[in-house]
């Protein structure tokens, strides 16, 4: 046991990431503040880049870490849209409260 | 590995990160928790560094730190009147609660009751910053290509959908 | 060669896809260089045509070559469909005698539509991407020798003619528009059945297999004895050209399916009208020629009188409806299938100086219409109405516009000296030569004297004596002393401007010319006539 | 190629240049051109003068003939017919030579004419371009070789009229009467047509030579009676075009057109087309045919003549004339005189057009005034236009050593003959009708000379606001040289250019030109050249091979003094002279003999005739023993029927106009209400079909679905509730959906 907590394996980081998802869903779904949801996808997706890197460095591949090389970058893309979208809505509807924004519905 | 100092360092990033990102997700100001989530980042790139994925720390830090949080600081600015508190802006927090520990949960106890994993014996060391190099121009270049058009794209995109409209005016 | 005839209005759409809608002018220019370079490729073909060869059926070998030109022949679709065996499709493009002139029509005016198109101000951009695809529709249907690729030409036609006539049409547009697509669905649809029935009662003598290529379906021999549409099965043989004859009688518009044609001209615009008048009735004829009569010749000699009958109704009728119209357009219309009219005569004649005639026909009531056609829209640009009773006296205040709209008056009434008038004297002269036709044709003489009524009164009502009390302009006394007229709300040039001498001038000298010395179209229709009047005898029938 | 067929071709084509260089430079050249129109003019008919010396002069023969073709239309290889070529040519003949000095020298003359007489109006240059396409169509019909050529010259004879009549085409009068002429020479030109159809169908060519040739050989494959048909409706061109009863109702109206105009194509040339081309399918003429034009002929003289003693229009009288006249020549070329039909077309075209180059005269100087009862007086003022006007009349009445004596008195002899030949009876009324003609003929033209050039002006007696008078003024720019006020000192003699043709044409009415003496034309150089060709149908005995046999016969012709002569050696020498003068059949043969039996019966009753009218004028007009507005009162009726020219365009306005009009109306009616109603109609029963399906389907089928409807509705209405439209919401749904899954497969991993 005492082995298991001082040596580093691949788990330890797979728990960091777990608990980095869920608390990106937490966010992702009880936040009405859109700049907070944003938020939470980062924390998924940086959940997700633990997890590519570790694999890769357990197996020695090249993979992951070109996987998350390329996931930086389209995180980097997607808030610069997400954010200019959230600008819009809030000209739009004068604010970023997700749940008043529900023109999905009818 | 089993070097005491190193396993240390590890829980105390390993902790930084995982409670900076649970005051993001908790905290009710806005400004809180985008500043937590700097921490957030920086634990995470710690974190990369300890994979050995060094030039992807590096990365993160540049382009989380020194773009992401920055675009998001200002997202807050435009939007928020700075440091005000916003009630009752939650909702559905029973699912989210549920989901929360029944992920977590879930997630951990396939871990650790799984033995799937089989490590490997050749692990990666040292720098990696050249073997990236020659994968991105020799086995990624299309994804590298495709990656940054996607880029361009997102940049006029965004600079679209945020430009200064005439008509709302 | 060919396909680039056929595919460049239809690049130029996607180039016009490109340009902003703003730039109007660019649009026009760009869809007037492709109708220029359509044109110079016409003249190409002219050049490098053959007069010898006949077409109509395949040359030696039962192959193409050798008897059309330009033939460009590959597989395009081919299909297995299981119990039905393979379905096989090719693209097929060549020219003979009947549809060298055609091309050329098409070319010409598709030219002369862009022009007058100049002044279209709704919609450049979408107006000239669909004026594009049909004058590419247009000149696919004349060159396709694939029944389905035809096919596929003849319905991608329908559907900017829609769109042109609903959108740029007149007051009542959506009506004459709805009205025009279903009498030509219609139609098109029993050529569906048909081309499927032949497909399977074919077989392409090279290969073996079926075919759709017109080449081989006009060779009797290459029919399957019993098969549905078999020499064998006769009853649906004369079902099949019936409906097939419908179909094309539609377009051309033969008497009782007409009646499309004056609401579609009246609300059309008037380059439309011009491409409707000048190209797309041919290709009724055209149709009956070229798949009709080939395909089925002993239907064809045994329905002749019929085809003569309706022939002569088209032109005595379509003149008195003529003399009866007040709206200017509509009696150009009425006039047109009075003019087809002498086609269908000349077609039922069977004999090669009425075929001659009616090619030779179709190609002058292209001109000629496009020409009336296209000095309605002037006066009508001026004066805003088309009313004959609101005009009086032009010819004293518009000499240029006068003098041009009696020569196109005058040809259009067949007088020698202009293209119209050897076109339907062959016509005459064939249909009162063959015995079948003879008295028909003495009945349809008429239509030369009920023709020249209603034009020369149209003319005298519009043009000579007095301006009238209640006409659509006002006199006015000019800085030089001398009455002018002066129309409300136009403030162009009162006579005929460049552009519209642009478009009027060159179809007029044609149509002199051609008047004067016809062998440079007749040249080369002769050959293929002679051929297809040879397919129709029945001593080749007999032969097989 | 003979040299007179290149320079016929270069006077066939010199007036069409006149044509085109006018119609487009005409307002920039000065003068408008009109030195360009007469020129060309003048060098055609020099060129025609020397072809017709070389023609009638140096080879005096009668059966000279030249002709040349070239292939305008080739069909190719024709199946069942052969190669198949449609010819255009060219053909000099007697005829030809003589036909195209007349129309070149005429037109030269009206030309000339017109420089006077439109002199400032405004459409100046523009008149003088018509008259070149004019006499370049009719040059066309002239020198034809085949009848498709002559059917398009005559299309566009007919245009050019059409352009000229209509050329105050301000005045509605005007604008009406062209269309009314183009209109009545279509339904000529379609009887025409048919004509030619027919014998094209069956010899595939137009030429007259193969026709005739196949024709002679007996080829024609239809039954006579098509043959006979196609002779009468060839001949209902001429009935068109050269104004013969029914369709004569144009030409007066024609007179709307320029004075001139009228003297060039609606007296001398075109309305000569018709008995031309009637002369030229001649030999294809049926006896029946033959009997159809005839009495054709005779009707339209003896109808027009009536009709012209009661006009009061200076021209319209001379309009009557003409079409009486012609009814002269149709009537001789229908009783067989061909020969003096045709020396009849020549010398009326000559005198005609003096006629009415002077009525032009007379109406210039009387500032356009045409009522012959405000005339009066002007012998006085227009010595040179009475006299010459006076020798017109005079040869027009036909009284001796005039060349309308020796003509009419031709034709007239032949219809005795014919009469004669033909057994009598009713044939007898068409000489009985001519000669009647000949006096109403010398009564009204009698009448016209002393209505306008004796007695005292009666200007002063015209009502004060004349209609009449206020149309010419209407045409704008044309009252540009003529000052208003129209007192008698206004009226003066015309200058020289106008003068100048009426002395040609008056001089050449005169006897000598044609015929050394005064009594007999037979005598002079015109009926030994142009003599009656021989029949190919019919009895036809197949001579055809001798028909044209040119030198042959040349020396004959030469030998032979005059007509009668051949008829009588026919019976004494053998049948070399047969050849000679070509009578195919004993019929033509006995009707020109009995004519030139007939000669001097002719001359003395026509003598009569004519000396009757005009003492009879006299007796009304100038001793007014009878006065003329009483006799009219007394035979009211008869007066207004003459008046009113018989009713003829009342009659066909009734029928044939109204007719159409009303047929055109029903028909566009039936167009608009009975076929497109149908259509609409299919369309509203298709809609209302599928209404009823719809109905259908609403109340039975859907009956079947609709429980299902109910139940898929109430579920849809509880999951409603699920569709907040927030993302949010969304996202825990599918969160939960993955959980699930998630769970379910821990399940499976763990048993």
């Amino acid at each position: 046991m005492t082995e298991q907590l001082t040596t580093i394996g691949l788990n330890h980081y797979l728990t960091i990431s777990a608990f980095l998802l869920g608390f990106g869903l937490f966010a992702v779904i009880t936040r009405k503040n859109a700049i907070v949801v944003l938020m939470g996808v980062e924390l998924i997706l940086n959940a997700a880049n633990i997890n590519f890197l570790a694999f890769s460095k357990f197996n020695g591949g090249m993979e992951g870490v070109m996987f998350a090389l390329f996931v930086i970058v389209i995180a980097a893309a997607e808030a610069a849209i997400a954010l200019a979208i959230v600008i819009n809505i809030y000209k739009i509807f004068k604010s970023v409260d997700v749940s008043s924004i529900d023109s999905l519905k009818e | 590995m089993s070097n005491p100092t190193y396993t240390v360092i590890f829980y105390l990033f390993a902790a930084i990160t995982v409670c900076s990102a649970a005051f993001v997700v908790f905290t009710r100001n806005v400004i809180y928790s985008a500043f937590s989530l700097l921490f957030t980042f920086f634990g995470a790139a710690a974190l990369y560094v300890f994979l050995s994925a060094d030039f992807i720390a590096v990365t993160q830090v540049v382009v989380y730190v020194g773009g992401i949080l920055v675009l998001l600081l200002f997202g807050v600015m435009f939007t928020n009147s700075i440091m005000k508190v916003q009630k009752s802006e939650v909702i559905n927090i029973i699912p989210g609660t549920l989901l929360l520990v029944g992920m977590i949960g879930a997630m951990l106890y396939t871990f650790y009751t799984t033995h799937g994993w089989m490590p490997s014996e050749t692990l990666l060391q040292g720098s990696i910053v050249e073997r990236i190099g020659f994968e991105t121009m020799s086995r990624y270049v299309l994804p590298f290509e495709m990656v940054s058009i996607l880029l361009l794209a997102a940049l006029i995109g965004a600079a679209f959908l945020a430009r200064f409209d005439k008509s709302s005016k | 060669m060919l396909s680039l005839i056929v595919f460049l209005p239809i690049i130029a759409g996607l180039v016009i896809l490109a340009v902003p809608s703003s730039q109007k002018q660019i649009i026009r220019i760009v869809s007037l260089l492709a109708a220029l370079a359509q044109g110079v490729l016409a003249v190409l073909i002219w050049r490098g045509y053959d007069p010898a060869l006949p077409g109509i059926t395949a040359g030696p070998g039962g192959s193409p070559l050798g008897s059309f030109q330009f033939v460009e022949k590959i597989p395009w679709i081919s299909l297995h469909l299981g119990g039905f065996g393979s379905l096989n499709i090719e693209y097929f493009l060549g020219v003979d005698g009947i549809s060298i002139t055609m091309v050329i029509l098409t070319a010409l005016i598709s030219a002369i539509g862009v022009l007058s198109s100049w002044t279209i101000q709704k919609q450049v951009k979408g107006y000239f991407i669909l004026y594009n695809l049909l004058a590419s529709a247009m000149m696919g249907c004349f060159v396709a020798l694939d029944f389905f690729l035809f096919y596929v030409f003849w319905e991608v036609m329908l559907l900017p003619m829609y769109f042109l006539i609903g959108i740029w049409g007149g007051p009542n547009r959506e009506y004459a528009a709805i009205k025009f697509f279903l009498y030509t669905l219609f139609g098109s649809v029993f050529m569906l059945l048909v081309m499927i029935g032949l497909y399977f009662s074919v077989t392409d003598p090279v290969t073996g297999n079926h075919t759709f290529s017109l080449v081989a379906m006009a060779t009797q021999s290459n029919y399957i004895k019993d098969a549905i549409l078999g020499p064998a099965n006769v009853f649906w043989r004369y079902v099949a050209f019936i409906v097939l004859f419908i179909g094309f009688a539609i377009k051309v518009p033969m008497f009782p399916f007409h009646t499309w044609l004056p609401d579609a001209h009246v609300e059309a615009p008037t380059p439309i009208s011009v491409i409707l008048a000048g190209v797309l009735l041919k290709l009724g004829t055209y149709g009956m020629i070229r798949i009709n009569f080939p395909l089925f010749p002993e239907v064809f000699r045994a329905g002749m009188y019929v085809i003569g009958i309706f022939g002569a109704i088209n032109i005595i009728y379509g003149a008195f409806c003529a003399l009866a119209q007040k709206d200017l357009k509509k009696m150009v219309a009425y006039s047109s299938i009075s003019h087809m009219g002498y086609v269908l005569l000349g077609l039922a004649a069977g004999n090669s100086e009425g075929m001659v005639g009616a090619l030779y026909q179709m190609f002058n009531h292209g001109t000629i219409t496009a020409m009336l056609f296209l000095l309605v829209g002037v006066i009508y640009d001026r004066a805003h109405t088309r009313q004959i009773e609101k005009f009086g006296g032009l010819a004293t205040y518009m000499p240029v516009y006068a003098a041009l709209v009696t020569v196109a008056w005058f040809a259009s009434l067949g007088l020698p000296g202009l293209s119209g008038f050897i076109s339907e004297a062959l016509v005459f002269v064939g249909a009162f030569s063959s015995v079948t036709t003879r008295y028909i044709a003495m009945v349809s003489v008429l239509g030369i004297v009920f023709g020249a009524a209603y034009l020369l009164w149209s003319l005298q009502r519009m043009f000579l004596g007095q301006r009238k009390p209640d006409a659509a302009y006002d006199l006015v006394v000019g800085e030089d002393g001398h009455e002018h007229i002066h129309f409300h709300d136009w403030n162009g040039k009162l006579d005929l401007d460049g552009r519209e001498l642009a478009m009027l001038v060159p179809l007029m000298l044609i149509t002199i010319f051609l008047g004067i010395y016809p062998m440079p179209v007749l040249g080369m229709l002769t050959t293929s006539i002679n051929k297809l009047v040879q397919v129709l005898s029945p001593v080749v029938m007999s032969q097989m | 190629m003979h040299s007179l067929i290149q320079l016929s071709i270069v006077v066939l084509l010199l007036p069409l240049l006149s044509f085109v260089i006018l119609i487009f430079f005409n307002r920039r050249l000065p003068r408008r051109g009109d030195f360009i129109g007469v020129g060309i003019l003048g060098t055609a008919f020099a060129i025609s003068a020397y072809i017709f010396w070389s023609v009638i002069v140096q080879t005096y023969d009668p059966a000279f003939r030249i002709a040349w073709d070239f292939t305008w239309i080739d069909l190719g290889n024709v199946p069942g017919v052969g190669p198949l070529q449609i010819k255009m040519g060219v053909v000099i003949d007697n005829l030809t030579s003589i036909m195209l000095a007349m129309v070149t020298l005429i037109s030269l003359l009206v030309h000339l004419y017109s420089t006077g007489y439109m002199a400032g109006d405004k459409n100046y240059g523009r008149y003088f371009a018509f008259l070149g396409i004019f006499t370049f169509s009719m040059l066309g019909i002239v020198l034809s070789d085949n009848l498709f050529s002559i059917y398009i010259f005559w299309e566009l004879v007919g245009l050019s009229s059409y352009l000229l009549i209509g050329f105050f085409f301000e005045k509605q009068s005007a604008a009406d009467a062209q269309k009314k002429a183009f209109l009545a020479n279509r339904v000529g030109d379609i009887g025409m047509w048919l004509g030619i159809l027919i014998l094209y169908s069956q010899f595939h060519t137009f030429s007259f030579e193969q026709i005739y040739a196949n024709l002679a050989a007996g080829k024609f494959g239809l039954s006579n009676g098509w043959l006979t048909a196609a002779g009468i409706l060839l001949f209902m061109g001429c009935v068109g075009k050269s104004a013969q009863f029914p369709l004569h109702v144009w030409l007066p109206d024609a007179m709307e057109g320029p004075t001139p105009v009228s003297a060039l194509i609606h007296a001398a040339t075109m309305v000569a087309a018709g008995v031309y081309f009637v002369a030229r399918i001649f030999v294809v003429l049926t006896p029946d045919a033959l009997h159809v034009i005839a009495f054709t002929g005779a009707c339209t003289a003896f109808m027009a003549a009536t009709i012209a003693i009661t006009q009061n229009d200076i021209k319209r009288v001379l309009a009557y004339s003409t079409v009486s006249q012609l009814g002269y020549m149709v009537l001789g070329l229908g009783v067989g005189a061909y020969s003096a039909a045709l020396f009849h077309l020549v010398t009326h075209a000559f005198f005609k057009a003096c006629l009415f180059l002077g009525s032009g005269a007379i109406i210039h100087a009387m500032h356009h005034e045409q009522d012959m009862r405000w005339m009066g007086g002007l012998r006085k003022h227009m010595p040179w236009t009475f006299a010459t006007f006076t020798l017109a009349t005079l040869a027009l009445a036909g009284l001796p050593l005039t060349s309308g004596f020796m003509s009419k008195d031709a034709i007239l002899a032949g219809a005795i003959g014919f009469a004669k030949t033909e057994g009598g009876g009713i044939f007898y009324l068409i000489p009985v009708l001519g000669f009647f003609s000949a006096m109403l003929t010398a009564f009204y033209m009698g009448r016209q000379i002393w209505l306008v050039f004796f007695g005292e002006s009666r200007t002063h007696l015209k009502p004060a606001e004349d209609d009449h008078h206020a149309a010419h003024h209407a045409h704008a720019g044309h009252d540009a040289h003529t000052d208003d006020h129209h007192q008698e000192h206004g009226v003066h003699e015309v200058s020289w250019n106008m003068r100048a043709p009426l002395v040609i044409l008056a001089t050449l009415s005169i006897f000598f030109v044609y015929s050394p003496d005064p009594l007999d034309g037979g005598k002079g150089w015109f009926m030994k050249m142009i003599q009656t060709p021989a029949t190919v149908v019919g009895e036809a005995n197949h001579q055809i091979g001798d028909l044209r046999t040119p030198v042959s016969t040349a020396t004959l012709a030469a030998a032979v003094p005059n007509v009668e002569v051949p008829a009588a050696e026919a019976g004494e020498h053998a049948g070399a002279e047969k050849g000679a003068h070509s009578y195919a059949d004993m019929r033509q043969a006995e009707i020109v003999h009995a004519g030139h039996a007939a000669h001097f019966t002719a001359i003395y009753i026509s003598s009569i005739m004519v000396l009757l009218g005009i003492s009879l004028a006299f007796i009304v007009y100038v001793f007014n023993i009878i006065d003329p507005e009483k006799t009219a009162i007394a035979i009211r009726p008869l007066y207004l029927f003459s008046l009113n020219k018989w009713y003829w365009d009342e009659i066909y306005d009734a029928t044939f106009i109204k007719g159409s009009m009303l047929l055109a109306n029903i028909l566009s009616w039936f167009d608009t209400t009975i076929v497109d109603g149908i259509v609409n109609g299919v369309a509203t029963l298709v809609r209302n079909f599928a209404f009823l399906n719809d109905g259908f389907d609403r109340h039975v089928v859907d009956g079947l679905v609709n429980f299902t409807a109910f139940t898929v509705n109430t579920t849809g209405a509880v999951l409603r509730k699920l569709q907040t439209g927030k993302v949010q919401t969304y996202v825990v749904m599918l969160l939960l959906a993955v959980f699930g899954y998630f769970v379910f497969y821990l399940t499976r991993l763990i048993y």
